[in-house]
């Protein structure tokens, strides 16, 4: 299973029927893929759709309905449509339930960092900081390094995008989440031990003396 | 979301609980749940809502069966009963321009802290609120407004809970249903997922949380 | 002509094609009736409609549309609804052109009172705040004097629904004005002398050496 | 409401003219009125929006004709031009949450000082911001954000003017609509007064000033 299969496949266990969920732009989007049997969620475009459906066939494209990130999309059967104050509202107002989003660093106490590299990459924030601030639950869906970088770390040296902190960061070695502020290993990827959690991680790393594999 | 009876709806409500109730002198309110809070005798209540209607109609009958503690609203001027239990000290009576009041509930569904409107400035609504000055002109602090639940009235609602409203029965439905802990939807009528098409949706099924069953 | 017919001809006449008009209860409803030929204006009720028609035929009401005061109305051909805030929204905006309200007290810098007495008539501000506030021109509609007692006065002794000056009061006496933050006659009624506005008035009245008579 | 052809107006507009243009990355925006600002070369602009598109659509052809002086966006990730132009000192660039910019417009057009949200606390965006607490939670304090025009691209609009967006095309363009101090807007298709039902309109035909013919 490749990296990216892992963090999706391992997400969606986090989804439950009726959940209103928000998916990021990468591999988030690839979480839809793997929902379990017969659990029905919804998914939410910040653009202003709630019922997201897959791409649609070859043919059936419509110019009025995309994706946030301007990719034909279809709506579902119950799909409905709204402006982006109501979008955002949804969002800020604590009505989504799950968000799922890419990161570039994770801090020990949960921080996430992902929408800039100053210098370097400066694409704007988007919607994430409102879901950060916002969501119900934040998942964190990323590589747990980066050519060889450990991307969670002991103190987040780019722009935090909240100081919320979020609840659950799922990378393709291990599941993380933060009870008390600290983070904490709660499972491993299919054949990666703790010490190679370890050995990528630059925070400090609470590891309970029982630590699960993934059951994906 | 959960279909429910209304029997089953309103025994979640606990007696002492703060209810956003949709509607503009009755029309757009959910009538079976006010009968049932009645039947209940859910007592103690603070209401939060555009007005309290006519004796007999809406809110009204839960003002005259005297289960309403406190009333939060914009206008009770056509319920002589919501001012005699006022002056009588029966009722707490909280009176917010309407404008203010539907963005104070708007603001606690959106995830704001408030809004700066110049309503009210140097009147004695601005008593004990915060002033303040944006491009050198005065606005008041008003801050978001919650609730425990919302009931709202919608002409037609599918099967996975979008709502739709319809003409001036609309009004405070679609604002409260955000901000509510819990919402608790009845509609007129409950139609095949589908029937309302995207467009149409006023209020998304994910914040619906029950929708009453015919009958 | 009766003091009602006078004030809500005379306020008819300040309308022009296109305008957005929020009409209160009482006087100010009558002006729909004298809108000058072939001048459309939208109507708006403040709970949720642009496009207010007529009182339906019999037969015809419908529960579900109303007018602010619960009574059944029509809607026009292009009529549209909308909830709560964005129908403050439009008013708070700016968005309204003109609003008519009933009056119990203007002082002479044109600041209205009309929505309590304290310790006896406590009904509420409804929407008057919002209106006498956001609306891009308020006109006053009310009876010169009440029970003999001046309504335009040095001081409201009432609480003030907006420390905003009004554009325009018009009385079954008189139109008034307040340029420069004084009240000024501009018009009086058919048959009423200059005389009779100022013995009926209690603000200092700035009157010019013309005053003509109402045009109704 | 007048019936203005596309030269007409964008002739209204003035060189520097701050512009709010509804669109999330092209979908909704006017691209009639796109393609005329840059054929007439329309200056100096500041443009309000979600994002600026792609290189060769909607903002992005407005970006692309260096008539950008400075954008107010949530989002520039998609256009390498316009992150070009920024790092080279050729474009300004205001980069602000997007439920933030949607707030602060919404507040302009709606007669409000500002708004209170969390997002951005303890991050850059709070720089230079007044912070407030209500209820034992900080706030930024955002306040509302003006233009000159607002350019919108709708579904459907009617005689009057009155406006229905569809699926995501509507996204920015009702708020926006309401906050323009003059409202322009682009139809796909202009339809017979009535063929929108009331409870479809989503801007309402006082609001809109222009409204552009075909052809």
């Amino acid at each position: 299973m490749d990296a990216q299969t892992i963090i999706a496949k391992r997400i969606a266990q986090e989804l439950r029927e009726g959940m209103l969920v928000n998916l990021g732009i990468g591999i988030p989007t690839l979480v839809a893929n793997y929902l379990p049997a017969g659990v029905h969620v919804y998914f939410q475009s910040e653009n202003g759709l709630i019922g997201t459906g897959p791409v649609p066939e070859p043919g059936m494209q419509l110019r009025l309905l995309t994706d946030a990130g301007g990719r034909p999309v279809t709506a579902l059967p119950g799909a409905c449509t709204f402006d982006s104050a109501v979008s955002f509202g949804l969002i800020r107002g604590g009505h989504v339930d799950v968000t799922v989003l890419g990161g570039l660093q994770v801090d020990q106490q949960g921080r996430l960092a992902n929408w800039m590299i100053p210098g370097k990459m400066v694409p704007g924030m988007g919607g994430a900081m409102d879901l950060v601030t916002g969501a119900k639950r934040v998942v964190v869906a990323m590589q747990h390094t980066a050519k060889g970088k450990a991307k969670i770390v002991r103190q987040c040296s780019l722009p935090l995008t909240s100081v919320r902190q979020v609840d659950l960061v799922v990378t393709d070695l291990a599941v993380i989440a933060f009870p008390g502020g600290r983070a904490t290993l709660l499972e491993t990827a299919p054949g990666v031990s703790v010490a190679d959690v370890l050995a990528g991680t630059e925070a400090e790393l609470v590891v309970p003396d029982q630590v699960p594999t993934m059951a994906i | 979301m959960k279909a429910v009876s209304v029997e089953e709806a309103v025994a979640i409500i606990p007696a002492g609980a703060s209810l956003m109730i949709g509607g503009f002198m009755a029309v757009g309110t959910p009538e079976r749940l006010i009968d049932e809070l009645v039947r209940q005798g859910k007592d103690g209540l603070t209401v939060i809502a555009n007005d309290t209607a006519l004796p007999g109609a809406g809110i009204g009958k839960l003002v005259s069966a005297g289960l309403v503690h406190k009333v939060i609203a914009s206008h009770i001027g056509l319920n002589p009963e919501t001012q005699q239990k006022m002056l009588a000290g029966e009722l707490e009576v909280e009176l917010v321009p309407q404008g203010t009041l539907i963005e104070r509930i708007r603001a606690a569904g959106y995830g704001l802290g408030g809004v700066l409107t110049p309503t009210g400035v140097g009147t004695i609504v601005e008593e004990g609120k915060r002033k303040l000055e944006v491009d050198g002109k005065e606005y008041l602090l008003e801050t978001a407004l919650h609730a425990d639940f919302a009931l709202v009235n919608s002409f037609l609602a599918d099967y996975y809970g979008n709502l739709h409203y319809t003409l001036t029965a609309r009004n405070f439905n679609p604002v409260i249903a955000m901000a509510g802990r819990q919402v608790i939807a009845e509609a007129d009528n409950i139609v095949p997922t589908g029937v309302i098409s995207p467009d149409q949706v006023h209020t998304p099924a994910p914040v619906v949380d029950y929708l009453l069953m015919n009958g």
